[in-house]
This record gives structure tokens, C-alpha cells and sequence, in this order.
């Protein structure tokens, strides 16, 4: 254990004037059961970056994402080895409490997937679980939050009512709002806008641009266009392994990998 | 990022970790609480065993289990050629049991797809708990009930049937069990996802194939869990047999007969006479641990089933 | 209470009694009582301590007496453990029980209260029964299930159908000791343990006889026939308030009794004053919930009894 | 190439509509059945005891006569023993749910419990009648007092609500609880604030079962050290006591006829309780109840 | 009644030479409790033709397609007043089979709806219900519903195993297949492809051009691209009302409506 932390500050040395490394991953293989779903990932993820996941469907992706923030191991025939360093610490490691992780780096999932009370209760849900008890500040945070995902207006005035009145791309939004509430280092975003439109779309991904002057984003996407448009670096997955890994402008200007080509120009199949 | 309070919900949140031990405190009793809890069944289920297992052990020491099993008839009360052959006892209960359950399983998984698949949320509302209340009666009600009500409305279609029978108090502990099993299954059904059953409808199914090839599949470990629940409770069942089943204990497959049950001749050493220490007194214990290795067995059989057929989503 | 003595005709002379007694009784005890009393035990004799808790409450207000029905045997089980003061019982104690209660030191008095007279009855359509002897209730009550012609040749060709208390009851084993010696009962009959059923099941079949005790007779007098029984001197005798309590009619009547534990009366005054108050009313009031009192010589003496454990 | 026909499928649609129209009667059918029989019931207790349903009856205790009998002891004593018994298996049986369903790993020890569990729910309630009476009235001394009673009932009815409660909480869709995780909040904080909240309704449902079951029972507090004839009110936990199925049995084995219509009415007043206590469960469900 | 259906007949031998119209919508809203999500709608769907309907999120586009096939009916509060005619007979209609109706007009919802059932009983299960019993016929009909959805070779193996264990995106072409097992008229289809990689997205728009020449198809997109692409009419959808209907090339070069511009061009919001 010791021994990769070094290599992390050493690295962290050598990059000095370059970002720091968010997340680091070294050799991560995960089985569900017997199938093998990821194969050896190395990957590192920079501070106040947007990182891109693609791949066809299938590949990993939503596991891998999943695997960030320890969610995967909810599935009880998950076997992982491998080590993922947040910010220079192994994840896997007994001592590390998997809720301040879970607090630090957020999640939107593929599927939306609000609590079955009203909306105000949604968004204030994380806060309050974090000891946030001040009326006040919690309006506050409601309001902000709902903003940043740009779905303020539409709800304002129903703020009591049960989530599962929204049209499936308002309950998305709304996700993303409860994901915002708690401020988190690292947000992890499986297909956030695959139920949106195009101007939601683009009001998360301008929300994104935003907010990756504090904080550092994965978004796992299966809009080429959405991964060129906001990420800085991009991963490509297949079949459970990371076949290229690089700058976006690079990935998908000059691919390296002849299947990262053949993927991004669709003649993939 | 900052709130009116000055910090932003980070910081916040950071600031309120140093409160976090109390969080962890929970994080950790809570699990130990609930390990009590549970444990509390254990415990109960231990003394059950222990309470039966001791007096059970009294009673085989003065009679052999080999008489148990295998003699037919059991006339505890005779003076000097006692007989105690249980199989008397359980030909009773099982008779009572599958009758009961020839009229709740079918009655109330109907009732369960009713309200569940077809009525609308405010006829569940109602029915619900009106059908609930009957699961409320007192036994002895249902009791009386079988005997001043079924009992003679048997007897003019059936003239054969005897005053005392296994067919009216079966009919009776059916339907005391149905609110039981259509309740329960009810919400089993019902919390299969809607989307599921969006899909099914959306093929062109009618409401009933969605409900007995979509739902009903789906929901199968609640269902089965309510029909275990409701049958457990027919098993053991008592004041109904005890009332207007009779009490004579009889080796027979006849519903129009007089039987007794394991449970009513329970009620009857221990409500009755029987001086502490005798061999009947011993006796009630046997009656009981049989009983309790017949619900182990069908509670593993569901299992076995739940297992088997469970289609999880 | 002496309103309540209304009911019944003959109790009332003894009834008002025994209020004069017992009020003024109270009036010469200054100290108030109060206290527990546990009594628990037979099914049978429990609507007369009902009766007696009842009374007894209204001049004792602070004296609890519940009542518990576990049956003699399950009664005695507790009494013998030291759980109860005292125990209802329709038979007297066995020596299983008398050995336990060695065993844990209870010293104890038994009390009889009160007459149960078995009835034997038939369908009010049965015209051919006008008495039965013993030897006959034998008869038609052991061994195989008969007809009964088998019993009398000109008695119909009809299947008895039997009626009994079940097998657990103190009614049953007093009829099985008196009339079958310890035999088993025929396999046909219908047992139950509520006497109510019984009632039902003799009231609605022209071919049946039953059993049971004598309060569930007298209430559904105008639905059953009773059958006279033929006793000691080869009189048939009809079970009535009268040839019970004189005795006449045996050996179907029963005593019904109450077991003291005898710490309890030194210790408890409350429990002293009970059974004094029981013995002084229990005559009347068994009567009033279907018994037969006991002849009042009976009452006197036991309460000379009671007066020697203080 | 065309596998489906759709004449054909015209042609059985008829048939199609028509079994579920079939189907759809006997379920209602099935459902009405039961009402029905409850009808019967309520109609046959009604004109029997409705008449001696008077204040009276409430006011007075037991008596020797039925003109005179009343249940107040009996229904305050139901009422207390109930008071233990609701929070006490509440407690209790959503504990040992959410700890097998939550916390237990599922292992051969998982499985022994909850067979066992399972199996509690099937042994005649005068068993447990007999372990309340060696347990809690003699081992632990509480001696024949509403506590013992209530205890004892507890444990009668504890199979029902965790068997009822396990369902609930596992129908709770997955989603909700990866979100909750994802936020940071913890396992506890996840079962208090999600999930427990989307499974009330089916713990209500079991805990109404189970309830309805423990008003009505008779044997187990018989044996476990219930009085039968009580003519004062309990004062606390330890008081002795009766309850409303006691007192009922009680008049209704009782010689004299007039006792029996008494019974009736005990039927009758058990029943309101019953819909009291139930209606409050029904409501709180009704809240809570929600289709995801 | 009568009237309306003289008018298709009429309008049917007017365009004798054009196509045929498989639904007409005419004045149609629709009430959810107390707020109207969609207001006066008239709308034609013409016969092998894909129709696209497009708008901002919330504006009803679920719920216009869920009313075609009467699954909206589901929900409790709704009411509906106006006609839909399917080939020339209201939909609406109390002699109407619900049933029918939905076996000629498939649908693929928004979210994946997979049966907890085995892959092969999911596609299987609609042609059982319409009474094919052959297992033979079932094979073939599972495996040429699987291959028109893209996923054949990736579940041929794992036919048996149950269908929750596949990702978001396997699940999507799943319910489409089991849509497509009973060759049905029409398919609705509400954002089918918002949860696929571009891969199966470009299959399954391939499958689309592919199934008009027998089906009609309507599809519900976010993606404008998807849209142009793929249907030969467009509709656009704001907060409950039909804005502009017409062919796809003309809506998207040269709309009649300033806020269909607006949104075309992501101008909007
Ligand atoms: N709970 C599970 N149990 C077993 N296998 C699983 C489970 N979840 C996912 N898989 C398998 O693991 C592989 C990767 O799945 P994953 O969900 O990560 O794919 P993905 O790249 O996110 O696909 P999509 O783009 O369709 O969401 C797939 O083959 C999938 O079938
Ligand atoms: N079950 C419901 N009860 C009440 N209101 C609803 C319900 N379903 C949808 N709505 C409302 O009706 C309106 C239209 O919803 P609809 O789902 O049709 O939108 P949509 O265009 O499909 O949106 P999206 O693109 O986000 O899926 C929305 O305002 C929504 O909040
Ligand atoms: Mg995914
Ligand atoms: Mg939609
Ligand atoms: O309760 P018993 O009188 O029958 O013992």
C-alpha cells in the first residue's frame, strides 16, 4: 500500500506544474460472477478536467464509473483487484470510509432515479444527511442547486410536489440538482443528458464547462459529439479494456488505435 | 459558491464531519440494535425448542417412539391401554389444512389479482381493509360461525356429514387465512414496477395475461411467503377445529367425519384436567413438536420454490 | 345484593341472610382490606367464584380477586407450585398433585362448595326413554357403538348417536369413574368441550343421548328430555335443585370444590375474609349461576374449619 | 417473412378479451366472496348483540348476570396489553427485517434464522402461550401481569411482521438506494430515509395482519396467565388483567342464553376496536403508498 | 362517429395517389388532473413513413405518442377529449379493442422495460400471447426479432439467463426486439436510441429506414441530427401544442415558425 502512495507523490512531484492526478488507477480487473467486465485498467484522472468514457455499449463503462465511487460493490458478485488512488489514496483500503468518498465524488446515473418525496426533499436529501439541519440554508441550497441544472423555472412553484410527476428529462435535471446540493470534489455522470433535449442538453453541458473550474468530471457518453465538445481528455473502452487514452482533440482528430477510428468515425461494428 | 451563511455546502459538510463521530457511533450500533432484534427470534425460537424438546424427551421416556409413528389410533385418556399414535392426530390437521387451503390459495390469489391488476386505486382503498378486518374476528367467532352457520348449511347438502366434521371448520380456517394471503400478495404484486407492466400491455396483452405471465411471476416470493404465512396459521389453528371439528382423534381421509387436530387436542389437555406430570400432560409437548417439524417442512419446501421460481427485477 | 336474590325463590330468605351477615360482618372489622387474591383453576366451578368475587368486591373495594380458568389440573399445577391462593377444582385433589405440593411445602384445606348434578338427557321426540339405571348408561356407553334395540328389544331400531363432554373435562372422568368404571367411552361419540354444542347436538337428533352438567340442562330445559336415573335404593330419580341437594340423586351429582392454601389464610387477611365470605354465600349464589347449593350444615361446618386455620 | 397472422390474431382476440372479461369476474367474484362472508358474519354478531351494546356495557364489569355484565375490564385490558404489543413488536420485527435483509450476509446462518423465522410463524400460538408462561410470567417474575401477557404476544406475532416487513423492504427498487449511497449517506442513513419509508406500506400491511391476530387471540394469554373474570382496571404494566376474546369465550360458554347474545356484543365492541386501530394503519398506508 | 370516419374515407380517395393515413389526431387534448400536457392536437401519420416529434423536455411528446396507443389511459387522473383515428376508426371508440390496438401498434418506451424473465421468454413472450405455441416458430421468431434489433450475437449465447443482467444499453435493443417479435402495424417508438452507443444507434436507425417500407414508425428524439436523418416528417412540440408539422427537410432548412427555428439551432431556452 505504502509503496504506490509514494509513487503517487512522486508523480504528483514530477507534474508539478502540471494538474494534479484526481483519481489514479493501476492494473483494476472486475468480475461480475465469472465474466470479466474490466481488464486491467490504467487510468489516471486530472483535477478541473472533464474526462470523457466512451465506448460501444456494454464495454464497461457504467462499471467502471461505478467502480470510482465503490457503487459497484452493492452487486454481491463483484470481485475487484486491482487499486484506485483518490487524491493519493487507495480506495480498496480497509481504512477508507466508502461514505466520505461517496460525499466528495457524486453521481448521476443513466437512469434517472429521484426518491419518491417531493422535490424540495430530493435536493435537500444530501445536505441533510451531512447534518445541514438551517430551514434557511436549505432553500438556499435547493434553489442554487435546481439552477445549476437548469431546472429552477419549471419547478419552482411545485417545489412539494412528488418527484415522480416530472417528465423522464425533469427528473434527470433533477438528479443532477441533487448531485449538485452537496458540492461534491468529483462528479462521476453515466449518459446524464441521454434523456434530455437538445437545450437542456446544452445547458448541462455549459453547467459542466462551469463546473469544471472547481471540480473534476467523468462523464461516460455515447454522444461523440457531447465528448468533443466538453472533455478535455477522453478514454475509449472496449470489451472491458481502455484501448486509448489521451487528449480529445488528439483522440479524435488522430486516433492512435485503428479501433478508436473505426469507432469514432461509426464504421465500427 | 458561498451561501448567505458565508461557506459554501463543502465546507459545511467538512465542518460537520468533526460531528461525524456520532454518525459512525450509529453507523455501528445500529447493525449491533438490529443484531438483538433479530436475535430475539432466535431466542424465541430456542426457547420454543427447548421448552418443547425437554417435555418432549419426558414423554418418549414412557412412551416409544415407535408406538408414535406408527400406531393408528390414539386414545390418551384410557386408563390402562393408553394408545398414542399421532398419526390420528396429523390425518386431522392435514385434512383441515388442505381444505383450508383448497379455499384460500385460489380465493385469495384471486382476490390479490383483483385488486391489484383490475381495481381501481380507490376500490383497493376500501376492500383492503375491509377484507383486513376479517383477518381481525376472533377465533372463537369463526369458530361458532362453523358450527351454527356452515355446519348446517353443509348438512342439507351433504345429509351424510356428522354434527362434528373436518369439511366445516377447513371451509371456516380458508377463509380466515384469505385476507391473509390476498392481502400480502396484494402488495407483492403491487410493487412490481409499472413500467413492466407498461411493456406487457403495450405487446397487446390483456390484463390478465400481464398479470399471470408478468406480474405474478415477478411477485412470485411475496406471493409465496403469504401462502406459507396463511398456511402456517392453518396448521396451527385452533379454536376453529376445537369448536366444530370434534374430538375424536381418527385415522381418516373422510371430510365428512369427526376428527380432532394436533392444535385442538393441545387445547383441550391444556385448558382441561389433565393433572401436571402425567403422561398426557408429557403428551401435548410430542403433539407440539410434531406440529413444529411439519411447519419446518413446509417452510423449507417454500423456500425451495421461492428459490426456484423467483424472477427478480 | 338483595335485589339481585330476586331471581331465584328459595335463595331468597337465605340470601337476605347472609347480606344482614356479612354487612354487618364488615361493619365490626374497622381495619380495611386490600390485597391481592389468586385463584385460579377448574372451568366448572369458576362462574361461582365469578359470583363471589363480584359480591365480595362490593364491600371490599381494594381487595382485587381476579379469577383465571386453567382447568383443575392446570389450577392445581399452580396451586401446588405456591403461584395461587386458591384453586377451583371439580374433582378432589389427586396424589400426583398432593405429592408435589409436599414437595414444595404448601399445606392446604379443601373446601366443597357447591353441587354439580350430571344430567343425562335425550331428544325432546325420544318417547321411549323413561328412566335409565346405571347398568343401562353402561351399557349404552362402553364398548361398540349400539342401536337401541340392542339395549331394550322394544326401543327402536335406531343408531344412538352419543353426545359427551370431551375426554379432558372433570364432567367426563366423573361419568367415566361412576358409570364405565374406567372404561373407554364409545369410539362413535361426539365430544366436545363446550357443553353448549352438546346441547345443540342432543336438541337436534331424535336418536340422541348426552351428558353434561346440570346448569346447561336446567337453561335449555324446554328443548331436551331428561332422563331419570335410577339410584342406590332403585329410585328414579330426576336431577332437580331438591334431589340434588338432599342427595337423592346419585351418583350422578358431584361435589365442586375450592382448595386454600392455608399460609395464605394466616397470612393474608384478605384471603381469610374470601373464603369466609365464600362460605357464607356460595350456596345461594351457585344457585343463581346454575348449581346446587350444598345442604347449609355443610357451609356451617367448614366455616368451624376455616374459624381453626386462622 | 411473417410469422404472425393477423387474422389470426383477430380471431383470438375475441376469445383473449373474453378470458380476461372471465377472469376478471371471478377475481372480482373471489374478492366480493369474502365480503360476502364477512357480511354474514357481521349481520348474524349485529342482530344478536346490538342490543345490549349500551353505555352500560361499557361502564360495567363482568357480572353473574347478563343484564348486568359489562366489558370495561376487558377493554382497557385489551387496550393495555396492546400498548405493550404494538411498539414492542413493531420494534422488534422491522429490526430483525432490516437487519436479515439488510445487514445479515446471506450465509447458511442467514438461512437457519430465517427458516426459523419462518417456522415461529406456523407453531400453535398456545405453544406460545406455554414459553410466555415459563419465560416471562415465571422466569423473569413478571407473574400474571399485562407486560408477561403483552410479551408473550409479542413473540406471537413477531413472524407476520418480519416476514411481511422482509418483502417490503425488498421490493424497494435498487435505484433508490444507489442514489442515496451516491450521495455519501451511509447504510443507515439509506434504510431510515429511503427505503424505510418506501416499504411502509407493506409493513403496515403485515403489522394490521398481525395486530388484527393479536386482538383476537384467546388460548395463549389463557395459558401465558390472563385473567378471566377481573373486576377492577389494571393500573400499570404489572397489574393482572383480562382481555375482550377472554371475557367472549367466557359468556359464551355460559349455560344461560342470554349470556350468549352478551358475547355478541363483546363481538361487536372487539370490532370497533379492531376498525379503530386498523383504520389509523390504514391511513398511514395510504400516505405512503405509491406505484414507482 | 359516423361523420368522422366519412371524412377519412374522403380524405383517403382524395390523396389516392399519395399515401395512405394510418392516424389522424384530430382536436385532441389530454388533462392530467387539473393541467393540460397536451392542447388541441391535430395531427396526420401517414403509412411507411417515419414521423419524428421533437421538443423541449416536458412539452408532451411522451405523453402524444403513449395517447396513440391508449397506454396513457393507464394513469388514473388523465382525461382526453378529441378523436384519434387509427385506419379510419377511432381509437377512442367504447367498441374498440384496447388490445387490438396495441398488437398493431408496438411500442419502445423511454426507459428500458425488460420482463424479469429470460431474454428468450422477453421476445417470446408477445407471440405466445397471441397464441404461437410451435417452438420452432418461437426460435426463429427470437432469433430474427434479436438480429433486427442489433443484439443477436451479443445474447445468442446467454438466451436463457435472465435479462436484468445485461447493461442499459443491451436492455433498450432487447425491448426492442420483443417489440418487433409481433410484427406489429405501426411502431412508437419514445426515444428509443437516448440510451445506445452509436453503433446500435446507427443500427437501429438503419432498422427504422428498414421497417417503413412495411411499418409506420413514430419516433420521439432529443437528437436533431436523428430527426433529419431518419424521418420523412417532423413534428414539433411546445409545452403541449403541435407548433409546425411537416416534412422533415423543410422543417429543419426552412421552418414556417420562429421558435421551431430557435429550437432547430439551439437558439432557445
Ligand atoms: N449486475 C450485473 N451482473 C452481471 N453482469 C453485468 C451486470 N451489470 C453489467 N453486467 C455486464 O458487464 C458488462 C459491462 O456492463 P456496463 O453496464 O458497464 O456497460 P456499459 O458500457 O455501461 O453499457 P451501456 O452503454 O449499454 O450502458 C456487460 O457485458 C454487462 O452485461
Ligand atoms: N403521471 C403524470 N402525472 C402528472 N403529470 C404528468 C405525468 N406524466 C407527465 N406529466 C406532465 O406532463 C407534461 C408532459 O410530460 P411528457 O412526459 O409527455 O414530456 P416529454 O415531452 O416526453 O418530456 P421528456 O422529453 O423529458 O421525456 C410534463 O409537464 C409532465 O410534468
Ligand atoms: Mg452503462
Ligand atoms: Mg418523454
Ligand atoms: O375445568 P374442569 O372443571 O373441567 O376441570
Amino acid at each position: 500500500m505504502k509503496k504506490e502512495q509514494e509513487i503517487v507523490y512522486e508523480q504528483n512531484s514530477e507534474d508539478k506544474n502540471e494538474k494534479k492526478i484526481v483519481y489514479k488507477t493501476n492494473g483494476l480487473n472486475l468480475w461480475y460472477g465469472d465474466d470479466q467486465a474490466l481488464k486491467n485498467i490504467d487510468l489516471d484522472i486530472y483535477e478541473n478536467e472533464v474526462t470523457a468514457i466512451i465506448g460501444p455499449s456494454g464495454c464497461g463503462k457504467s462499471t467502471y464509473i461505478k467502480t470510482l465511487n465503490r457503487m459497484v460493490e452493492l452487486i454481491p458478485s463483484v470481485r475487484i483487484n486491482g487499486e484506485i488512488l483518490y487524491r493519493g489514496k487507495n480506495i480498496f483500503d480497509k481504512s477508507y470510509r466508502v461514505e466520505e468518498l461517496r460525499t466528495q465524488v457524486g453521481m448521476v446515473f443513466q437512469k434517472p432515479n429521484p426518491f419518491p418525496k417531493s422535490i424540495y426533499d430530493n435536493i435537500a436529501y444530501g445536505p441533510r444527511i451531512h447534518g445541514i439541519r438551517d430551514k434557511k440554508i436549505l432553500d438556499e441550497i435547493v434553489e442554487k442547486s435546481l439552477r445549476g441544472a437548469a431546472i429552477w423555472d419549471e419547478v419552482k412553484d411545485r417545489l412539494k410536489e412528488n418527484a415522480y410527476g416530472l417528465s423522464g428529462g425533469q427528473q434527470q435535471r433533477l438528479c443532477i440538482a441533487r448531485c449538485l446540493a452537496i458540492e461534491p470534489d468529483v462528479i462521476l455522470m453515466d449518459e446524464p443528458t441521454s434523456a434530455l433535449d437538445p437545450i437542456s442538453t446544452l445547458k448541462i453541458e455549459e453547467l459542466v464547462q462551469e463546473l469544471k473550474k472547481d471540480y473534476s468530471i467523468i462523464i461516460v457518453t455515447h454522444n461523440m459529439q457531447q465528448a468533443a465538445r466538453i472533455s478535455d481528455k477522453t478514454a475509449f473502452f472496449l470489451n472491458g479494456e481502455v484501448i486509448e487514452f489521451g487528449e480529445t482533440d488528439q483522440i479524435f482528430s488522430n486516433p492512435s488505435d485503428k479501433r478508436t477510428e473505426d469507432y469514432i468515425t461509426g464504421r465500427f461494428g | 459558491m458561498a451561501l448567505s451563511a458565508g461557506k459554501s455546502v463543502r465546507e459545511m459538510i467538512k465542518e460537520k464531519k468533526t460531528k461525524k463521530s456520532t454518525r459512525d457511533f450509529m453507523e455501528k450500533m445500529v447493525p449491533a440494535v438490529l443484531f438483538v432484534a433479530a436475535a430475539i427470534s432466535i431466542l424465541t425460537t430456542i426457547g420454543i425448542i427447548a421448552t418443547l424438546a425437554t417435555e418432549t424427551i419426558m414423554f418418549f421416556s414412557r412412551v416409544s417412539f415407535f408406538e408414535f409413528i406408527t400406531e393408528k389410533e390414539w386414545y390418551p385418556f384410557l386408563k390402562d391401554d393408553a394408545s398414542y399414535g399421532i398419526m390420528a392426530l396429523v390425518s386431522g390437521t392435514l385434512l383441515v389444512t388442505v381444505i383450508a387451503m383448497i379455499v384460500a390459495l385460489p380465493v385469495g390469489l384471486a382476490s390479490a389479482i383483483f385488486l391489484s391488476e383490475y381495481a381501481s386505486d380507490r376500490t383497493r382503498r376500501i376492500i383492503k381493509p375491509i377484507l383486513e378486518v376479517l383477518a381481525g374476528i376472533p377465533t372463537i367467532v369463526y369458530g361458532f360461525f362453523a358450527l351454527t352457520f356452515v355446519t348446517p348449511l353443509l348438512q342439507k347438502l351433504i345429509p351424510d356429514i356428522g354434527f362434528f366434521n373436518a369439511l366445516s371448520p377447513g371451509i371456516v380456517v380458508g377463509i380466515m387465512i384469505i385476507p391473509m394471503i390476498a392481502s400480502l400478495s396484494e402488495d407483492a404484486m403491487s410493487s412490481v414496477p409499472n413500467s413492466i407492466r407498461e411493456g406487457a400491455l403495450a405487446l397487446g396483452a390483456t390484463k390478465f395475461e400481464v398479470a399471470l405471465k408478468v406480474v405474478l411471476p415477478a411477485a412470485t416470493s411475496g406471493v409465496v411467503a403469504s401462502f406459507v404465512l396463511g398456511i402456517s396459521r392453518a396448521i396451527g389453528e385452533t379454536m376453529i377445529v376445537t369448536l366444530a371439528g370434534g374430538a375424536t382423534p381418527k385415522l381418516t381421509f373422510d371430510p365428512t367425519e369427526s376428527i380432532q387436530t394436533m392444535t385442538a387436542y393441545i387445547v383441550q389437555v391444556s385448558t382441561g384436567d389433565a393433572g401436571y406430570g402425567t403422561t398426557i400432560y408429557y403428551s401435548i409437548y410430542a403433539v407440539g413438536a410434531t406440529l413444529f417439524v411439519f411447519t419446518m417442512l413446509m417452510n423449507l419446501l417454500a423456500q425451495f420454490i421461492s428459490r426456484r421460481f423467483r424472477e427478480e427485477y | 345484593f338483595t335485589a339481585a336474590c330476586g331471581n331465584s325463590d328459595d335463595a331468597n330468605t337465605n340470601g337476605s341472610n347472609s347480606g344482614q351477615q356479612s354487612s354487618s360482618e364488615s361493619g365490626s372489622s374497622e381495619q380495611k382490606l386490600e390485597g391481592e387474591i389468586a385463584i385460579d383453576g377448574s372451568s366448572t366451578v369458576g362462574p361461582i367464584m365469578e359470583a363471589v368475587s363480584e359480591e365480595f368486591a362490593a364491600e371490599h373495594p381494594d381487595v382485587k380477586a381476579p379469577i383465571g380458568i386453567s382447568g383443575t389440573g392446570g389450577g392445581f399445577e399452580k396451586f401446588t407450585a405456591g403461584e395461587t391462593d386458591i384453586s377451583n377444582a371439580s374433582r378432589p385433589i389427586k396424589d400426583e398433585e398432593k405429592k408435589v405440593a409436599e414437595e414444595n411445602g404448601i399445606e392446604y384445606t379443601e373446601f366443597k362448595i357447591a353441587f354439580d348434578g350430571l344430567s343425562v338427557v335425550v331428544n325432546k321426540e325420544n318417547d321411549w326413554v323413561d328412566k335409565l339405571t346405571i347398568e343401562d348408561l353402561a351399557k349404552i356407553w362402553k364398548g361398540e357403538p349400539k342401536k337401541w334395540s340392542d339395549i331394550n328389544p322394544e326401543w327402536p331400531d335406531e343408531k344412538i348417536k352419543y353426545f359427551s363432554p370431551g375426554t379432558d373435562s372433570g364432567t367426563y372422568d366423573y361419568f367415566d369413574e361412576v358409570v364405565l368404571g374406567g372404561e373407554p367411552i364409545v369410539k362413535d361419540a361426539t365430544l366436545s368441550e363446550d357443553d353448549n354444542v352438546l346441547v345443540k347436538g342432543v336438541a337436534n337428533d331424535k336418536n340422541a343421548i348426552g351428558y353434561f352438567g346440570y346448569a346447561y340442562y336446567l337453561e335449555n330445559k324446554d328443548q331436551l328430555k331428561v332422563v331419570p336415573i335410577v339410584n342406590s335404593k332403585g329410585e328414579a330419580v330426576e336431577p332437580t335443585n331438591e334431589t340434588i341437594e338432599k342427595g337423592t340423586y346419585e351418583p350422578l351429582s358431584r361435589p365442586l370444590f375450592f382448595y386454600v392454601n392455608n399460609k395464605s389464610l394466616k397470612e393474608k387477611p384478605q384471603v381469610y375474609e374470601y373464603v369466609k365470605f365464600a362460605l357464607e354465600n356460595a350456596g345461594q349464589l351457585a344457585e343463581e349461576v346454575g348449581y346446587v347449593k350444598l345442604p347449609q350444615e355443610q357451609y356451617d361446618e367448614q366455616l368451624k374449619t376455616l374459624e381453626g386455620l386462622k | 417473412m411473417k410469422y404472425i397472422d393477423q387474422t389470426v390474431v383477430r380471431k383470438m382476440m375475441g376469445k383473449r378479451t373474453m378470458k380476461n372479461r372471465f377472469f376478471q369476474t371471478l377475481f372480482f367474484v373471489s374478492t366480493i366472496f369474502a365480503l360476502v362472508v364477512l357480511a354474514i358474519l357481521l349481520y348474524r354478531i349485529f342482530t344478536q348483540g346490538i342490543s345490549y351494546v349500551t353505555p352500560e356495557f361499557f361502564q360495567n364489569f363482568a357480572s353473574r348476570r347478563a343484564s348486568a355484565s359489562g366489558i370495561k375490564a376487558a377493554l382497557v385490558g385489551s387496550i393495555w396489553v396492546m400498548g405493550v404489543v404494538i411498539p414492542i413488536s413493531l420494534l422488534l420485527g422491522v429490526g430483525t427485517a432490516i437487519y436479515l435483509e439488510e445487514y445479515a450476509k446471506k450465509n447458511k446462518l442467514t438461512n437457519f434464522i430465517q427458516a426459523n423465522i419462518s417456522n415461529l410463524a406456523g407453531v400453535p400460538s398456545i405453544v406460545f402461550g406455554l414459553l410466555g408462561l415459563t419465560v416471562f410470567v415465571r422466569g423473569m417474575d413478571l407473574g400474571r401481569s399485562i407486560l408477561a401477557g403483552g410479551l408473550t404476544m409479542s413473540l406471537l406475532i413477531l413472524p407476520v411482521i418480519v416476514v411481511a416487513a422482509q418483502e417490503a423492504i425488498r421490493s424497494v427498487p435498487k435505484e433508490l438506494r444507489e442514489a442515496s449511497y451516491g450521495m455519501g449517506a451511509t447504510k443507515w442513513q439509506t434504510i431510515y430515509r429511503i427505503v424505510l419509508p418506501a416499504a411502509i406500506p407493506g409493513i403496515l400491511t403485515g403489522s394490521i395482519l398481525a395486530f388484527s391476530r393479536a386482538i383476537g387471540e384467546t388460548a395463549p394469554l389463557l395459558v401465558a396467565g390472563a385473567f378471566v373474570f377481573v373486576n377492577y382496571l389494571p393500573e400499570n404494566l404489572l397489574s393482572s388483567y383480562t382481555v375482550m376474546p377472554i371475557q367472549i369465550y367466557n359468556w359464551a360458554s355460559r349455560p344461560q342464553a342470554e349470556f350468549q347474545n352478551v358475547a355478541a356484543a363483546g363481538i361487536i365492541v372487539l370490532f370497533i376496536f379492531l376498525i379503530v386501530m386498523n383504520s389509523v394503519a390504514v391511513l398511514i398506508r395510504n400516505k405512503f403508498q405509491k406505484r414507482y
